[in-house]
Order: C-alpha cells, then sequence, then structure tokens
C-alpha cells in the first residue's frame, strides 16, 4: 500500500516537474510547481515526517510561491508567452546533467564514499515527532541552526536596505 | 452596436507609448461612482498617478429643452437635475426667473420655500452620508440614514404629493399653501432629527476606522480650491466662511439666525464635519420658520401668461451640492432665449484630478463620495 | 443686494438734491469696476450694461483679444480680486454679426460681487483659453467646445465633455432641432440578433 | 441546462421539475444595480430599510456575472445605450430586463437629441415600471409581476 | 478485510461531515442575512418558506441552473479550477477538526499545524482566480487578497504557538483535553485578540474584506465568475469561517469541553460555542467600516507582530517560571 502511495507521489513529482519546465507559460509553470511541493509533501508523509511535510506545504506552497505568483501577475504574461524561448546554457547543462547523474550512480552503486553516515543520536520513538526536532535543532545543531538565523536576517536587512533606497530615488 | 465611447486622455497615451503602469476604468457603471460617472485611473501600484473623468452619461440636453418650452414648464425639469435634493433646484429657477420682475413674494411663502429648501438639504447631506459611509463600508450608517430620509420623503409627500421630484414652488409663490400636518409632522421631525445625528456621530465621528480613512486623505488648500471654482461643503472644509444664504440672501434667510460651519485641513474628514454640523444648522433653521411663520397668501398676483422682459440675468442659490444657479436670457417671448445652468456638481468634479493624484485606489472612492457628486446636474 | 449698493442707495437718499439730479450723480452698476479695467487696459470694455441697474448684473463687453489679461487683471487686482469663475457658457445669436457670446461669471468672494464678461465672436473663430487663470476654465472650456463648437487655443485637453467623441455636431447651437439631427438612431434589433 | 431544456413532453414529472425551477429562480431574483438617473435613487430606497427587498430573496450585486435581472432605473442616452447593452450581454442566461420610470420606458419627458427614447431600442424588457420616478412600492409591483413571469415559464418542457 | 472497513467507516464519516457542515454554512448565509437585516432595522427574508427558511436551498438551486459563462479571454483550465481549489482546502480542513470527545474523522499529532498549512492554500485559489479572469478588477482584488493573507497567516501562525506552549501538543484533541480546567484564553489574552483579527483578515471578512470590496472593485476576485463557481466561492468564504470558529474554541475556549457543573453532551457545547463565535463575526460585519488596504497592512506588521511576538515571549517566560 504504502509503495504504491509513494510511486504515485514519486511518478506526480517527476510528471509535474517535467511538465513545469516544459511550460511557456509562466502561471502554469508555477502553478505546476505547487503541484511538484504537494508531491514531494506526499513523499515525506510516508517517511514519517510530518512535521517536514507540513511545513513544505506551508512554507513553500503557500508562502513563498504565492510570493513568486505575486511578481509574476505584476509582469505580463501574455507578451512573455509571445517571445521565442532561448538561452546559452547548453554546455552548463550537460556539464550539470553528467555530474548529476554520476552522484545517482554513486549512491545507488553503493560507492564507499557516498555511503550515508551514521549519526551517532536518534530522532526519538516516533521519527518526525515535533518535540524531538526542536530538542535536536536546539542542542546538537544549535550552532548551524542560528548561523542560518543570521543569514537570513542578514538577507532580510539587505533587501530592506536595498527596496528603501530605490523608494527614496 | 458598440460604438465609441470617449477615449480618454489615458489610455490614448498608454496605447502610444505602453506604459507598464495599470490603467483602471471605473465605470460608467460601477457600484462607488454613483451613477454613470466613468473615471479612468492610472495607478502604480495602488497609488493614483493620474486620473480622467469620462462624464456626459446622463446629457439629457436639459438646457436645450429650456429654450423650448415656457418658463413654468421648465419647473419639473429642473426636479430632475440634482435629484436628491429636488426642492431646491426648483427654488433657484424661480427665484432666478423672479429676478426679471419685481413681485412683491409673501412671506409665508418665503418661509416655506426656505424651510423645505432646507428639508431637501437634509435629504441630499443623508443620501451623501448613507453612500459615503457605504463607500468606506460601513453598512448600518447607510440603513440610518434611509430611515430618516424617508421621513423627509414622506413631509414632501404631505406638502406637494411626491416623494422624490416633488415640483414644490411656483412662479410667484407657491401652488396652495402646505397643510397644517405638514408643519405639525416638520415639527415633530425638527424635535427628533437632532439625537438621529446624534446617532450618526456616535458611529463614525470618533469611529478609528473612519478617522483612518477620512483625515489626511484628499487634502485641498483654499486657495486651490477657489482655483478650481469648488463651492459648497467642499469650499467650507476648507476654511472658506462663505455661502450664498449669507452672501447673497434669497427668500427668508435674511430673517433667519445660523452658523455657516467651516473646516480648518480641507480633507475628507473635515467635509464630513462641515456637512453633519449643516444638518444640524438646517435642523435650526427648520425651527425657526416653524416659529416665525407668517400667514396669509402664499402666492402674489402673477400674469397668466409670464412674459419677462428682454435681458439676461444670472441668479444662484446655496443647494445642498454648492452654487447652482441659472443664467437666463429673455428675449420678451414666453420661452428662454437660453437657460444656462451652472451645476456645482460638473464643477467640483473638475476638482476631482487635483484631489486624488498621490493618493491611494480606495480613497478615490472616498473622495468621490467627498466631493457629493450628482450625475443627473453634473451632465444635464 | 451688495453692502455698497446699499451704501450707495444711503448716500444717495442723504443727498439733499432733488430726484432728477440723483439719478444724474447715480452711477450705473459696475462702474468702479470699469475704471479697475480701465486703468490698466485704457478702452478694453467696449459695453456696459446691467439689467435693471442690478449691481450684480453688472456686464463688461471685452474684445477677444484682451479678455485673458482684463480677466488676469480682474483677479489678481485688489479692488476686484475676482477669484471664483463662477461659470464659463456661450450663447448663439445666429442673426447678429458675431453670433456666438462667450459669457464668463466671475465672482468675488473677498468682496461678495458679481461680474459678467461677454466676449462676441464669428463663428468658427477661436477663443484664447482662460484656463490659466482659473483652473476650473478647463472643464467649462470643453463643454462650451462640445455644445457650440468653440475652440479654445492652447486649452490643455480639448475634448467633448458630455457627448460621444463621434458625434458630430454641435447641438447647442440655434440651428440644431431640439430632436437631433439623427446622429444615433437605432434600429430596433430583431428578437434573433438578441438571441431570444 | 443546454442538455435537457425544452426535449420533454408536458406532464406530471416535467410540471413538478418545472415549478421547482420557476420556483428556485423567482425566489432568487439577484438584480443587478445599474442606477442610472433619479430612478436609482429610489431603487436605493428599496433595498433599505422601509422597502427591504431583502424579503423577496432580492440582493443587490455589483457584478453582470452574478445578477440575474437588470433593473434599468433612469434616463438612457446614447451614450449610455453602449454600456448597457455590454452589461446586458455579460450576464448568463436566464436574464431579464426591467426598465423603471418612464425615461427607461419611452424617454419620459426627454424626447431631444442626446436620450434614448426607452431602453427596448437595445436589449429586451421584461417589465416595465411606469412612473417618474417610480415609487419603492411601483418597483416591488413591477419585480412581483417579473415573478408572475418567471412562474409561467417553462424549463424543461416543451 | 480491516482497512477496507476502516476506509468504508472513514468514508461515512466524510461523507457527514461535508455535507452536514456544507448544510450548516448554507444556513450560515441565512443567519448572516437575517442577523444584518435586523441590525438594520430590516426583516431580511420573509418570502421563501416560512421566515425565508427556504432562502439558501432557493439561491443554491438557481445558482446551479444558471449559465456558467468562461470569459473568452480568460485561461480556461486555471479559471475552472480556482474555485475548486478555493473549495477544497476548505473542507480538507474538516479531517481534523474535533467536533466532540467521540466524534471526529481522524486524529494527527500535527493536526494544528495541518490545519495552517492547508488553509494557506486557500490563497492559490483566489490567485488564480483573480488572474485568470484577465479582468483589472479581479487582478488587483487576487493582488489584495495575496498580500493579505499571506500577512496575516504569519500573524495567524504565530498567534497559536502561545496556546501550543501551553497545551504542549499540537494535536486538537490533546489541547482541549488541556483545558479541561481553564480556557486558554484567560492564560493568552493577547494571542486570542491577535487570532481573532488575523482570523477576520484571513477569512476576508468585514472590517477586512478588501479582496471583494464591493464599493471599490465590484466584486473583487470573483467578478468575472457566475452561477454554480461563483457559488463556490461563496461556500468556501463561509466554510473558512467554520473553520478558524473551531480553531478558536479549540484553541482558547476549551473545544467541545463545557463546565462540569452543566451536564450537556460536548457536541452541544461546540455548537454553543461555535454559534457565538460565527454571530461576533457577523455583528462585526454590520458595524465596522472597511480598512483601506495600507492601513491593514500597517496594523498588521506594526502593531500586531511584535504584540505576537511578545506573547511568545511572555509565554515561554512565564511558563519557565512556574510550570
Amino acid at each position: 500500500m504504502e509503495l504504491y502511495f509513494f510511486y504515485m507521489f514519486a511518478g506526480g513529482m517527476i510528471l509535474t516537474s517535467l511538465l513545469m519546465i516544459t511550460r511557456a507559460n509562466v502561471i502554469h509553470a508555477a502553478l505546476l510547481l505547487v503541484l511538484t511541493f504537494f508531491f514531494l509533501a506526499g513523499v515525506f508523509v510516508l517517511a514519517g515526517a510530518e512535521f517536514l511535510a507540513a511545513v513544505q506545504i506551508l512554507l513553500y506552497a503557500g508562502g513563498i510561491m504565492v510570493l513568486y505568483l505575486f511578481s509574476i501577475m505584476l509582469m505580463n504574461v501574455e507578451v512573455a508567452v509571445r517571445m521565442r524561448q532561448w538561452h546559452r546554457q547548453g554546455a552548463v547543462v550537460l556539464v550539470a546533467a553528467v555530474l548529476l547523474g554520476l552522484e545517482i550512480w554513486a549512491v545507488l552503486g553503493d560507492v564507499e564514499f557516498a555511503k550515508p553516515k551514521q549519526w551517532e543520536w536518534s530522532l526519538g520513538a516516533t521519527p518526525g515527532n515535533v518535540e524531538a526536532l526542536g530538542a535536536v535543532l536546539y542542542t546538537k545543531f544549535l550552532f548551524p541552526f542560528e548561523v542560518a538565523s543570521i543569514l537570513l536576517l542578514a538577507a532580510m536587512i539587505g533587501a530592506i536596505v536595498l527596496a528603501k533606497r530605490r523608494i527614496e530615488r | 452596436m458598440v460604438g465609441v465611447a470617449n477615449v480618454s486622455r489615458i489610455e490614448q497615451q498608454s496605447t502610444v507609448h505602453g506604459t507598464e503602469e495599470l490603467v483602471i476604468n471605473m465605470g460608467p457603471q460601477h457600484p462607488s461612482t454613483h451613477g454613470v460617472l466613468r473615471v479612468i485611473l492610472k495607478l502604480d501600484g495602488e497609488t493614483v498617478n493620474d486620473l480622467d473623468c469620462d462624464i456626459g452619461y446622463l446629457h439629457r440636453g436639459t438646457e436645450k429643452i429650456g429654450e423650448n418650452i415656457t418658463y413654468t414648464m421648465f419647473i419639473p425639469y429642473t426636479d430632475r437635475l440634482d435629484y436628491i435634493a429636488a426642492p431646491s433646484n426648483n427654488l433657484a429657477w424661480v427665484t432666478a426667473v423672479e429676478k426679471f420682475f419685481d413681485w412683491e413674494i409673501p412671506m409665508r411663502a418665503q418661509y416655506i420655500r426656505s424651510m423645505v429648501g432646507e428639508l431637501s438639504r437634509i435629504a441630499s447631506h443623508l443620501l451623501w452620508l448613507a453612500t459615503h459611509a457605504l463607500d468606506i463600508g460601513a453598512m448600518t450608517v447607510f440603513l440610518w440614514c434611509f430611515r430618516e430620509r424617508e421621513m423627509v420623503l414622506d413631509l414632501f409627500e404631505t406638502a406637494f404629493g411626491g416623494r422624490l421630484t416633488v415640483n414644490a414652488f411656483r412662479l410667484g409663490g407657491l401652488h396652495e399653501d402646505v397643510p397644517d400636518k405638514f408643519l405639525q409632522l416638520t415639527q415633530e421631525f425638527a424635535d427628533l432629527f437632532p439625537s438621529r445625528i446624534d446617532d450618526y456621530e456616535t458611529l463614525l465621528t470618533n469611529n478609528r476606522i473612519w478617522l483612518q480613512r477620512t483625515r489626511d486623505v484628499g487634502i485641498i488648500s483654499a486657495e486651490d480650491a477657489m482655483d478650481l471654482g469648488l463651492t459648497g461643503p467642499i469650499i467650507r472644509g476648507s476654511g472658506v466662511r462663505w455661502d450664498l444664504r449669507r452672501a447673497k440672501p434669497y427668500a427668508a434667510y435674511p430673517y433667519l439666525d445660523f452658523v455657516v460651519p467651516v473646516g480648518e485641513n480641507g480633507d475628507i474628514y473635515d467635509r464630513y464635519l462641515v456637512r453633519i454640523e449643516e444638518l444640524r444648522q438646517s435642523t435650526r433653521i427648520i425651527q425657526q420658520c416653524l416659529e416665525q411663520l407668517p400667514g396669509g397668501p402664499v402666492t402674489c398676483k402673477t400674469p397668466r401668461t409670464i412674459k419677462p422682459p428682454e435681458g439676461e440675468i444670472y441668479h444662484s442659490i446655496e443647494n445642498p451640492k454648492g452654487e447652482f444657479g441659472f443664467y437666463i436670457v429673455s428675449d420678451g417671448t414666453t420661452t428662454p432665449y437660453r437657460v444656462r445652468i451652472r451645476p456645482p456638481s460638473f464643477i467640483n468634479l473638475g476638482g476631482l484630478k487635483k484631489l486624488c493624484v498621490g493618493q491611494l485606489v480606495a480613497d478615490v472612492v472616498a473622495i468621490i463620495g467627498s466631493i457629493d457628486i450628482v450625475l443627473g446636474e453634473c451632465d444635464r | 443686494m451688495s453692502d455698497e449698493a446699499v451704501e450707495n442707495s444711503e448716500q444717495t437718499d442723504g443727498a439733499p438734491e432733488s430726484e432728477e439730479s440723483a439719478e444724474e450723480v447715480k452711477t450705473p452698476p459696475g462702474e468702479d469696476l470699469k475704471e479697475v479695467v480701465e486703468s490698466a487696459f485704457p478702452g478694453a470694455v467696449l459695453e456696459q450694461s446691467a439689467y435693471q441697474d442690478d449691481e450684480d448684473e453688472a456686464t463688461f463687453v471685452v474684445g477677444f483679444d484682451a479678455i485673458v489679461a482684463v480677466a488676469t487683471h480682474l483677479r489678481d487686482h485688489g479692488d476686484s480680486h475676482f477669484e471664483l469663475l463662477t461659470d464659463l457658457t456661450a450663447t448663439h445669436y445666429p442673426e447678429a454679426e458675431n453670433p456666438f457670446e462667450v459669457l464668463y461669471h466671475l465672482y468675488s468672494i473677498e468682496h461678495n460681487r458679481r461680474l459678467r464678461l461677454k466676449v462676441r465672436i464669428k463663428d468658427g473663430q477661436s477663443m484664447p483659453t482662460v484656463s490659466g487663470i482659473w483652473s476650473s476654465a478647463d472643464w467649462m472650456e470643453r463643454e462650451v467646445y462640445d455644445l457650440f463648437g468653440i475652440e479654445f487655443e492652447d486649452h490643455p485637453d480639448l475634448r467633448r465633455i458630455l457627448l460621444p467623441d463621434n458625434w458630430g455636431s454641435h447641438p447647442m447651437r440655434k440651428d440644431y432641432p431640439l430632436e437631433g439631427r439623427g446622429e444615433r438612431i437605432y434600429t430596433k434589433p430583431t428578437r434573433k440578433e438578441i438571441g431570444d | 441546462m443546454g442538455l435537457v431544456e425544452g426535449k420533454f413532453s408536458d406532464n406530471f414529472i416535467t410540471s413538478k421539475v418545472d415549478s421547482l425551477v420557476a420556483w428556485a429562480r423567482k425566489s432568487a431574483l439577484w438584480p443587478m444595480t445599474f442606477g442610472l438617473a433619479c430612478c436609482a435613487i429610489e431603487m436605493m430606497a428599496s433595498g433599505a430599510a422601509r422597502y427591504d427587498f431583502d424579503r423577496f430573496g432580492v440582493i443587490f450585486r455589483a457584478t453582470p456575472r452574478q445578477s440575474d435581472v437588470i433593473i434599468v432605473a433612469g434616463t438612457v442616452t446614447h451614450k449610455m445605450g453602449d454600456a448597457i447593452r455590454k452589461v446586458y450581454d455579460q450576464m448568463p442566461e436566464p436574464r431579464w430586463v426591467i426598465a423603471m420610470g418612464n425615461c427607461a420606458t419611452c424617454g419620459g419627458p426627454y424626447a431631444n437629441y442626446a436620450v434614448m427614447q426607452g431602453v427596448d431600442e437595445i436589449i429586451p424588457v421584461d417589465v416595465y415600471v411606469p412612473g417618474c420616478p417610480p415609487r419603492p412600492e411601483s418597483l416591488m409591483w413591477g419585480v412581483m409581476q417579473l415573478q408572475k413571469k418567471i412562474e409561467q415559464e417553462k424549463y424543461i418542457r416543451r | 478485510m480491516d482497512m477496507a472497513l476502516e476506509i468504508a467507516v472513514a468514508a461515512i464519516k466524510i461523507f457527514i461531515v461535508v455535507n452536514v457542515v456544507q448544510l450548516v454554512v448554507a444556513y450560515t448565509i441565512y443567519v448572516e442575512r437575517k442577523v444584518i437585516a435586523h441590525a438594520q432595522m430590516r426583516l431580511g427574508p420573509m418570502r421563501v418558506g416560512w421566515h425565508g427558511l427556504l432562502q439558501p436551498i432557493a439561491d443554491g438551486l438557481k445558482l446551479f441552473l444558471k449559465e456558467d459563462i468562461i470569459p473568452d479571454k480568460s485561461d480556461r483550465i486555471v479559471f475552472v479550477l480556482a474555485p475548486v481549489m478555493v473549495l477544497v482546502p476548505a473542507l480538507v480542513v474538516y479531517a481534523v477538526l474535533p467536533f466532540s470527545a467521540t466524534f471526529y474523522i481522524t486524529q494527527i499529532n500535527i493536526g494544528l499545524f495541518f490545519i495552517l498549512a492547508i488553509s494557506s492554500l486557500g490563497v492559490f485559489g483566489i490567485v488564480m482566480a483573480g488572474w485568470a479572469s484577465n479582468s483589472k478588477y479581479s487582478l488587483l482584488g487576487a493582488l489584495r487578497s495575496a498580500a493579505q493573507m499571506l500577512s496575516y497567516e504569519i500573524f495567524l501562525g504565530f498567534s497559536v504557538i502561545g496556546p501550543l506552549m501551553l497545551a504542549g501538543s499540537m494535536n486538537l484533541q490533546e489541547i482541549v483535553h488541556a483545558q479541561s480546567d481553564v480556557w486558554f484564553v484567560f492564560y493568552q489574552p493577547i494571542a486570542f485578540i491577535v487570532f481573532f483579527i488575523a482570523a477576520m483578515a484571513e477569512t476576508n471578512r468585514a472590517p477586512f474584506d478588501l479582496p471583494e470590496a464591493e464599493t471599490e472593485l465590484v466584486a473583487g476576485f470573483h467578478t468575472e465568475y457566475s452561477g454554480m463557481k461563483f457559488a463556490f466561492f461563496f461556500l468556501a468564504e463561509y466554510a473558512n469561517m467554520f473553520v478558524v470558529s473551531t480553531v478558536g474554541i479549540v484553541l482558547f475556549f476549551g473545544g467541545w469541553d463545557g463546565p462540569d457543573f452543566i451536564p450537556l453532551p460536548g457536541f452541544v457545547w461546540y455548537v454553543l460555542k461555535l454559534s457565538v463565535f460565527m454571530f461576533v463575526f457577523i455583528w462585526l460585519r454590520a458595524t465596522l467600516p472597511r480598512y483601506r488596504y495600507d492601513q491593514l497592512m500597517r496594523v498588521g506588521w506594526k502593531f500586531m507582530f511584535p504584540l505576537v511576538m511578545i506573547n511568545i515571549f511572555l509565554t515561554g517566560f512565564l511558563k519557565y517560571l512556574f510550570l
């Protein structure tokens, strides 16, 4: 049963992400990306990480994607659709694709350096438990957590400064 | 079948330059433009960058009609100009035509004219308050105002038989004396109404949301207001103490005591306060009229056919919306040679652009409401 | 009646002269305003009149080339100070030599008095705009243009205002019939066209 | 509705279905606010406390897409006519029109160049309400008249 | 076999809940019309059924039978999907709402978070509707509502943290149990105020009904919608009201749990509290004028955000001291 659901979610994810990158209409692409997030959240639930799934939907789908849509709607989508799609990144794409393929091969093929580390802590009885997650975040990973917070804060202040200067001008 | 309405200046610009700003068209059918006003807004986000009004959707050629019918026949047409305060328009027309003659209008008629004029001011301001509050989202004030407006309309019905377009006055006085019941009901209304004004004020005057929506929004200075020719409560809201009832008294106003309220900042809130105070003053005037009302006839002796001597006159009165005047050219026959209506709404609306540019789009609706226009008289 | 008029009448009443001479002394309405204008622009007031000598009906006829200067002067001069342009309109006299009369109704809040300026022009002749003097003239000139077809030079935005852009005639002219020349006659659509 | 409209013969069941449809439609007449002139004020009064159109289930909607009946309240000028037609075209079927007042009925007192002599020159009218302006009671009569008309219409019957 | 039974039971429960709730929601609209009418000294619906009781049914049937217009220049797929995207999240949330001690569809340990996550998706439908209609009124309405709902979602999310810290769980049933002695509204008054205001903004109710501000933007994002699609938007608004009311009751007023000395079943308590909540919503609509867009944002970011942050800090501090 779970396997069936996993294949459903994973297949949906691949399908929607493929559709997303091939759409000319940006709004459609954005909506398809939301759908991808949904399937991803489904996979998280199957892995027992309900909290992560909820965060995925709340932040990425419900928050960030709405902001994306917000800015997209302010542009003239019709003009974008009519424009010919072009880019000069073929070489980069090729390199990235090869690297990704290597990575997948390394993980699936059980190459020594790609093996997952055995962490010496555990998440507690039920994986994905909110309390356990909180406890780990504030003890074991306190330093990275704070570093990430400061980074985000700096980004926020930077955005405000940049936007404010433009408004004043 | 669909023809070309007026191509707006803004639309022309945007087609030429392909601006990035959002051009939004409000009306002619739009719930908050008070009739068939069309406003074309050029927005930068939610800020108004430019504004153009398209009026004329209710242009009924009233001036042209006036050139083709007699002086008396034109009275009902004046009803339908500012149809919210119909008796006021009648008053403007009859006093204008009477200026051609040296008739002695009986005092009883003059007092009743003033009284009915003030009742129509109340009716007009109530409708303004109702729609203005509705625009800002206060539904209950809307219905309360309509409750009292119904009472005023009932008074008109008692006196003249019509609710909205009453055809109240005749050249030389009134059609006939008002019934006693009218005076009695008016007295009751005048006693009751001040407490009702307090009711509206408790809902709005100190309401935080109302203050935020109206204070420091749509400000116009006294100089700008005069430059734009604004009249009525708008110019008084900017601090100019000028009221035609005082400056050029007509009807029974020379004998009546009332205060001309003025504002300070010229924002929407001040115009609101001015109109609310005018409601109180109108009630006071009605009380005085009822006390001082003399007896006697209500109409003077007038010729069977009204043929003013050749000449031209301009006469205006203080309508609820502003200065409402008539410029009449007589060629000595029974029909006027030229009737020009000086419409307060039309000229006040001309100041809309000045009031709105730089404000938010939600404020445009509030500002239109605070100008208090009526399209029937604006487009004529 | 304005305060000044009341004063005038009091003076004449108080004068110990006979009635006939009092009439001679009495100045026609708007004489002081005429002086204000004439002091700066001698001969600018071509005609002066008032209906039944009413102070409020004082009327000056001004040449069309002088109107902007006279109006500016009347607005700015301390003795007149007409800060309001109450009304701007026109009248059509098809028989006259100059068939169009453009009228400016001025009002001074400070002095509480009115003045009417008239400019007579020929058909097809264009007028200078006063919208630079009073912003309120903007829309009223557009209206005169719409209904009478009088063009105003240098007007910032001269378009039709009341009638549709494609109307093609000017209905307030006297030669225009009340019921129109059929610019917009609708043929009744059949039930089929309506989609019924 | 296109699938079943006018496809069935006249019998007990179909007439019951029809009367149900008619009942729903007449009980929830949402007019569009199309105030043009003086009549608009009386139309607003009809919605307000004393006359209270809400009693009939009549609530005013701002957009033509969600309304069933358009009350043309006031003088229709030629300039406005185009807009009225456009709004009427935007309304979804079934739709009805009430011409409120003399001006919308026949041009009223304005027989001149600017005014259309009756709104029926451009859109089909179901109910004419006389008056200048009609009192709210008259408008209410007009709405009830329209309800009677809706009751008689056939939907799935031929 | 067990699994099939489980699914069957769940399906029946879902069927009951969704249908009953939708009927209740439809009648909420009727109650709203009645309450507002009486607030304005009118009568409200009277003619359709006894005191207008059949009015919602007539409205629904009429909308169902109405022509369904898809504007020519709209984005057809998105236009059709949008009403679904609005209504479905509102209904999905019912899955975790506790209606009484025993009656609920399911319990999950991240219940509250689930509600927040799913209801945050409703804004997509609105944005989609606004964009797909290809009308400026719709677009402006959608933009406003997106900004408003995004911002107020944050305050809503932060305001529930206080009660969460007290209850120590995100499971809605456990939150109810944690309040068997004292309702959290007494411990968390600030959080409740912020929650209530944010909830009104989230559901686009007056005085925060800018996205559909009738007098400014015709009908906001659903200007171009007719017939049943419009009904979806309408139902979703009231369904959302239902959801936030229930969440508010659960978080601050002890859910279905009533005082012990009045022996009433839990479900009755729930209905009573819900009625009070809904009535306040309607009452506010009848009384308050509408905020302007920038004022709405200012209230949110400059007043509610600091307030709710202080509340979280205080709660943590006090809990550390006394518990």
